[in-house]
């Protein structure tokens, strides 16, 4: 029988490949584009007074969002987005650098302890933070005992942006890291060599010979950090104290909070759209080496 | 071998269980579990067990996290033979939208008063058979016909409780803890220091009660006067938070919060760890007054068992044990009256407020005002953005 | 009755997009035959291979094997097996895993494929290493692991896809013995690709040449050698002395060429030639220089001089400059003391009119 | 050349800074799961106090609770049934999605890949929402299978650039040797491509498992009340106390020495077979 199929499938390839590539295609055409068709439906819907949805289309939800608060929390989350991103990337560079000139036969494991803390609950992470974060936190608790702050310093980072930004960083490490090292592993240490032997300064050749040749890298490191970090919702929440929130804190907001399901449609597809066409910028600009590159 | 598993159980539990079911219980463990049950009918109607015994034989209750005593489910599934499925959610919003999700996936939920009538309105719970909640005597006066549901047909009280102020009296020493200007006026003094609530109707009902009006006003003009003592109050907030602010209670990141009697009483911690110093207050401008009661979802799977349940609920030593662990107060007067509740609960009245504080509180009722209920929305989001 | 033939293309072709790589090619191999399709690269062969084989399916035309055609019968079913030119041991089993891969799927009994494989083992003169793994054994052994592995099924038809263009030039030398004598021991059909010409001339009974997806000429290695048919092949057979001529004069016997720089040269007609011939060749060592004024007794004879000398060991390849500009080259024996020349000395150059190879446009 | 001299030991300080950084969180919990009352024995009403920083004394209670939480065990084991479930559909799909985009052409292949690689990138809300209202929309409750759903969903693309990177290093001509000696196509690529590509399908899995089975965003949406998941959980116990219960800090550090353990497992048998490999 199974013969019989096989000789089948190799008379067809069209079908085989069919059969290959059919379950994945339907799973992404059900569960990747339809919902985002469904956004679009649910967005242009009218919710009535007693909170039912009503199969009225209205472009009202939009109308809605022009409004200067939801335009700041837009502005907000990509600016902690951007700033997310190039933290992870200045703090991400230096180390992947280390391990890969310097970690030796350890390269390896070092990469591998980075990942390691991601196999515990996210959560209980993310909670640990507001421990260490609070006034008398160890953080701050340290920086006094060593003489850094003053005893009556008025510093705070729970529950403002500067926590969210350090957890932001801490839960999107990896992923610059990874691309970043992937990338600078495969750089050729000839050239840069030769760069050094022909007079190049250590900072000229960071400038002008490594960072050109991880490019790829770093672009693919800055998507997989900037995209998601612009939806984040746990993160700003429980760091921001629900003051400093970001869109995917509005999303909540509108769908679980307020279960205003058109209006949340309605964000979702302008975050969607902002979302795919920077995704699209970036497959156009790299390709999809760019891609592999943080899983080779 | 019940009697042994019963037995154990209970010799190893913190307070003796005095009721009569539970005695029942030890008496009947002799003979089978059906001449058990049939012995509990002193306490429940035979028609509703006859009802539950056509019934799958399983409970599907929805109730608020950590608001329940961790042997109130055993004890029910051992005395009836049912099985509980136990879900818990964080807010009534999140109980509302999973309701209206997944019809038939619960019998009862516990939603708070106001929320009850939304649930109304929108045809998600049904009416109780009074004649077989027979422990509907054990309830309070105040809950025993209340404005929100005359004939006790819909909500069968839980659990109630106080939306006030929380504070470290060793760290501030102030007449403002009086009333809610510690929080409004003092802001600017402790900034940094205090939180506020979460929710969307806790939060705009503490101004309305600090300039002295109803929280349920629906006049727009009030409502909205609300908007500028929350805007102006924004920079000195430390967090806008639920129960998590009870930690930093503890550690003393917090200096004063807006906060639920409970959760106040559970941070000051008597048992260990907790803050001594920590105060509870109705503020004197008066307070949020709420009650948690079980309703009968529309599309029950088992509406008799989640009746038994409910029933069973208002055994006054149930309801005891209830807020023994929770530490919110009791709907159930037979449970004080029979020396049930703990005394160091009794005597607090942050959890038990007095009579003159009880005169000063009132309940939230669902606001019928459309335009009051977005410009709600619309100060929260001024809030949140 | 029709002969039966091991392998067969009746009109087949095979198209990559605008790629003809394969053009309307008509074939016969013999039964037991090693056969040799050469070429360089890109110019049909591997694709033929990979029809022949089943991995490549032919646009149009028939390929038989044993006289069935084979069009729709997918690789694992078809009696032929390939030695790939990257071998393709599967690395994560051993030798003698990897020489019992087929025999397994042809669910053979255990006992038997034992026998079988150390048989094969010892065909290959690999005995002893059945537990040791592809990247433990030198590319020779390797070598002999991926034929044990196809032989041992017994095809009718073993196809090698250049399998020792990564060896080194003495190894090589011995595979291609080795191959010709496990070839005549099994007495099995193998079609064998290379763009060697040494190596297809070597071991081959007959060669078929392919260029740009057309057979251009095919036949036993000397013919191939010594009398390829068109300037293409004389090149890539690499004759030296190729020369663009146009008839001048034509008897029953001999045909008179003139090349470009106007040489007269005389050659012989074995045979009636299909279309009018473009140029012709002589083979460098059929080409005898001779020191002197004595004019050698042989149809073409020219004087020049030496234009250059490369030594190569045994021979020494010496290029001679015509009075016409017409360049040539002769193999002179080293050893012989009479030859030794200087450059810039005057020679007879001079070749019999059979050696006279006419080429064909 | 003073520059070069300093530059190792700069980098060498921050690493160990960054080290430092990455690990606070994972130390503290580690820390607190031990944080407990002298008595282990006594019944501790809100287990969270014994995290809001004071060291109480040196306890294994929190450990003897884990195994006798029921809730705990559901939702372990629900997270755990999800993440096995999701883990093995898309490495399955996963695999022969890969297989097809290495090995073949066919009609859409361009648009297939950018659909493919978009999941990688969406933020988990968006995602949870939109799958959100597309199972409300075709009236499947919330649940086990919205999770899985949604997991698998987004577990493909991943699995598929990871088994994508593998293929890349693969000799294909040996799924032809293997066919011209008698195997079809399905034999092929179970006796000689499978084995081939384990590594990467195992990694591939021990990337998408722990995704799942940590994943809270896109499971906060879809998990439906009566099927918790353990970060579900984590968050409403988390929400309503204030704190991680300690209870959990023990989890998680059970789940970190498993985790270690299995990692170290898996190094020792590599290192195992790459000796043996060694050996002439």
């Amino acid at each position: 029988m199974l013969r019989r199929i096989a000789a089948f499938l190799h008379r067809h390839p069209g079908v085989y490949t069919s059969l290959m590539i059919g379950p994945s295609s339907a799973v992404l055409l059900f569960l990747v584009a339809v919902p985002t068709l469904i956004i679009l439906y649910f967005s242009v819907l009218t919710r009535d007074s007693s909170g039912l949805i009503q199969q009225v289309l209205t472009l009202e939800n939009y109308a809605s969002l022009w409004d200067p608060r939801f335009f700041w929390v837009l502005v907000r989350s990509l600016a902690l987005a951007l700033g997310t991103t190039m933290l992870c990337f200045l703090v991400a560079l230096p180390l992947a650098y280390w391990i890969t000139m310097y970690g030796g036969r350890w390269k390896n494991l070092l990469i591998f302890l980075i990942i390691l803390p991601s196999w515990t609950s996210y959560l209980v992470r993310v909670y640990a933070w507001v421990f260490l974060l609070r006034d008398n936190g160890l953080i701050l608790n340290t920086l006094e005992t060593v003489g850094i702050l003053a005893p009556d310093h008025q510093v705070r980072l729970l529950f403002d942006w500067p926590a969210v930004l350090i957890v932001m960083v801490y839960s999107y490490l990896d992923f610059m890291l990874i691309p970043l090292y992937a990338a600078l592993n495969r750089l050729d240490r000839p050239t840069l060599e030769a760069a050094s032997d022909l007079g190049a300064r250590p900072l000229r050749r960071l400038w002008s010979i490594t960072l050109p040749m991880i490019r790829g890298g770093i672009l693919a490191g800055s998507v997989l950090v900037f995209v998601p970090s612009i939806g984040e919702f746990l993160v700003p929440g429980l760091m921001g104290g629900n003051k400093v929130n970001m869109a995917g804190n509005l999303l909540d907001w509108a769908f679980l909070q307020t279960d205003n399901w058109p209006l949340g449609a309605a964000m979702a597809m302008v975050l969607t759209v902002i979302i795919l066409a920077i995704i699209f910028i970036y497959l156009r600009s790299v390709g999809k080496q760019g891609t592999l590159e943080r899983f080779s | 071998m019940i009697r042994k598993r019963i037995l154990s159980r209970k010799f190893n539990r913190r307070q003796f269980l005095k009721s009569t079911a539970a005695v029942g219980v030890l008496a009947s463990t002799l003979s089978s579990r059906h001449a058990f049950v049939g012995f509990a009918q002193s306490d429940m109607p035979s028609e509703l067990l006859d009802a539950v015994a056509g019934e799958s034989g399983e409970l599907n209750i929805f109730n608020w996290s950590d608001y329940i005593d961790e042997d109130t489910v055993p004890q029910f599934e051992e005395e009836f033979g049912i099985t509980v499925n136990y879900s818990t959610y964080e807010d009534n919003e999140e109980l509302l939208a999973a309701v209206k999700a997944d019809p038939g996936a619960f019998d009862l939920a516990v939603p708070t008063q106001d929320m009850m009538f939304r649930m109304r309105t929108q045809g998600l719970i049904q009416t109780l058979n009074t004649a077989w909640l027979t422990n509907t005597i054990n309830l309070s006066a105040q809950f025993l016909k209340p404005e929100w549901d005359p004939n006790n047909e819909y909500f069968i009280p839980w659990q109630w409780g106080t939306t006030g102020l929380a504070y470290n009296s060793a760290l501030i020493d102030d007449p403002r803890t009086a009333g809610w200007q510690l929080l409004f006026d003092g802001a600017s003094d402790f900034s940094g220091r205090i939180t506020m609530l979460n929710e969307k109707e806790e939060l705009i009902s503490s101004p309305l009660k600090f300039l002295g009006l109803s929280l349920n006003t629906d006049d727009l003009g009030e409502i909205g006067q609300t908007r500028d003592i929350l805007l102006n109050q924004k920079p000195h907030v430390s967090a806008y938070l639920g129960a998590e602010v009870k930690p930093l209670l503890i550690t003393e990141d917090v200096w004063a919060a807006h906060l639920w009697s409970g959760d106040t009483f559970q941070a000051q911690c008597p048992d260990e760890g907790g803050n001594e110093n920590l105060e509870y207050v109705i503020p004197e401008q008066g307070a949020e007054l709420w009650v948690d009661g079980q309703v009968l979802l529309t599309d029950a799977p088992n509406p008799a068992t989640a009746q038994l349940w409910m029933n069973f609920s208002m055994r006054p030593s149930v309801n005891a044990q209830l807020t023994n662990y929770v530490f919110y107060a009791t709907p159930n007067q037979a449970s004080l009256d029979q020396n049930l509740v703990d005394e160091e609960l009794v005597s607090n009245p942050s959890v038990f407020p007095t009579q003159d504080i009880l005169d000063r509180l009132e309940f939230q009722l669902e606001r019928t005002s459309e335009e009051a209920r977005q410009l709600m929305c619309d100060i929260e989001l001024d809030i949140k953005s | 009755m029709t002969a039966t033939y091991s392998v067969e293309f009746k009109s087949v072709s095979k198209f990559f997009g605008d790629v003809k790589a394969v053009n309307r090619v008509d074939l016969q191999v013999h039964k037991g035959e090693f056969f040799s399709l050469l070429g360089p690269s890109g110019c049909g062969k591997t694709t033929s291979l990979r029809m022949i084989g089943g991995l490549e399916h032919p646009t149009e035309g028939d390929v038989f094997i044993n006289n069935i055609c084979v069009n729709n019968v997918p690789p694992y079913e078809r009696d032929s097996s390939i030695v790939f030119q990257n071998l393709a041991l599967f690395p994560h089993m051993t030798v003698a895993q990897n020489i019992a891969f087929g025999l397994k799927l042809k669910k053979m009994p255990r006992d038997q494929i034992k026998a079988k494989v150390s048989e094969m083992l010892g065909l290959v003169q690999l005995s002893g290493m059945e537990k040791r793994r592809p990247d433990q054994l030198s590319g020779g052994q390797q070598q002999r692991v991926a034929v044990a592995r196809s032989l041992v099924l017994q095809p009718e038809v073993l196809l090698l896809d250049e399998p020792l263009a990564a060896l080194d030039r003495k190894l090589r030398k011995e595979m291609q013995i080795e191959l010709r004598r496990i070839q005549r021991d099994v007495g099995i059909t193998f079609i064998y690709v290379t763009h060697d010409q040494k190596e297809a001339l070597s071991m081959s009974d007959r060669i078929a040449v392919m260029k740009d997806g057309i057979i251009v000429q095919l036949g036993p290695p000397e013919q191939i050698y010594e009398q390829p048919r068109t300037r293409f092949v004389a090149d890539f057979m690499g004759a030296s002395n190729v020369f663009d001529a146009s008839i001048n004069q034509q008897n029953d016997e001999h045909f008179t060429m003139k090349t470009q720089q106007g040489l007269d040269v005389l050659a012989k007609i074995g045979k009636t030639l299909e279309s009018d011939p473009i140029g012709f060749s002589v083979r460098p060592e059929a080409v005898r220089m001779v020191v002197g004024n004595e004019k050698p007794s042989l149809e073409n004879a020219y004087q020049g001089k030496v234009a250059s000398l490369v030594y190569l060991g045994d021979v020494t390849e010496v290029e001679i400059e015509l009075q016409g500009g017409d360049c040539f080259v002769a193999f002179v024996n080293t050893t012989s003391q009479s030859t030794k020349v200087e450059e810039g000395q005057a020679v007879w150059v001079a070749w019999s009119a059979q050696d006279s190879n006419l080429l064909l446009a | 050349m003073k520059f070069r001299s300093w530059t190792p030991k700069l980098l060498l300080i921050f690493g160990l800074l960054m080290y430092v950084f990455v690990y606070m969180p994972m130390v503290t919990l580690v820390i607190y799961s031990f944080n407990g009352p002298e008595d282990e024995e006594r019944r501790v009403r809100f287990p969270w106090i014994y995290t809001t920083g004071e060291w109480h004394d040196f306890s294994l209670k929190w450990y003897k609770e884990l195994f006798d939480d029921r809730d705990m065990k559901k939702a372990f084991q629900n997270s755990f049934t999800v993440a096995l479930w999701s883990v093995t559909l898309s490495v399955l799909l996963g695999t022969m999605t890969a297989y097809t985009l290495y090995r073949r052409k066919f009609w859409g292949k361009g648009l297939f890949e950018q659909v493919l690689y978009i999941p990688l990138f969406m933020p988990g809300t968006i995602v949870g929402v939109s799958t959100l209202m597309f199972f409300r929309f075709i009236g499947l409750p919330r649940g086990f299978w919205t999770i899985l759903l949604a997991h698998v969903a987004f577990s493909i693309p991943l699995v598929t650039l990871v088994i994508l990177a593998r293929m890349q290093r693969i000799n294909w001509t040996l799924e032809e040797a293997a066919m011209d000696l008698g195997a079809n196509q399905f034999t092929a690529l179970r006796k000689v491509i499978f084995p081939l590509l384990r590594p990467g399908i195992f990694a591939a899995g021990l990337l998408a498992f722990p995704w799942s089975f940590n994943d809270f965003v896109i499971t906060f949406f879809l998990h439906g009340p009566k099927y918790n998941t353990l970060p579900i959980m984590i968050y409403s116990m988390a929400g309503r106390s204030g704190a991680v219960s300690p209870v959990i800090n023990s989890l998680g550090t059970l789940i970190l020495v498993g985790s270690l353990m299995l990692i170290g497992l898996s190094f020792l048998l590599q290192g195992q077979r790459d000796q043996g490999k060694g050996k002439p």
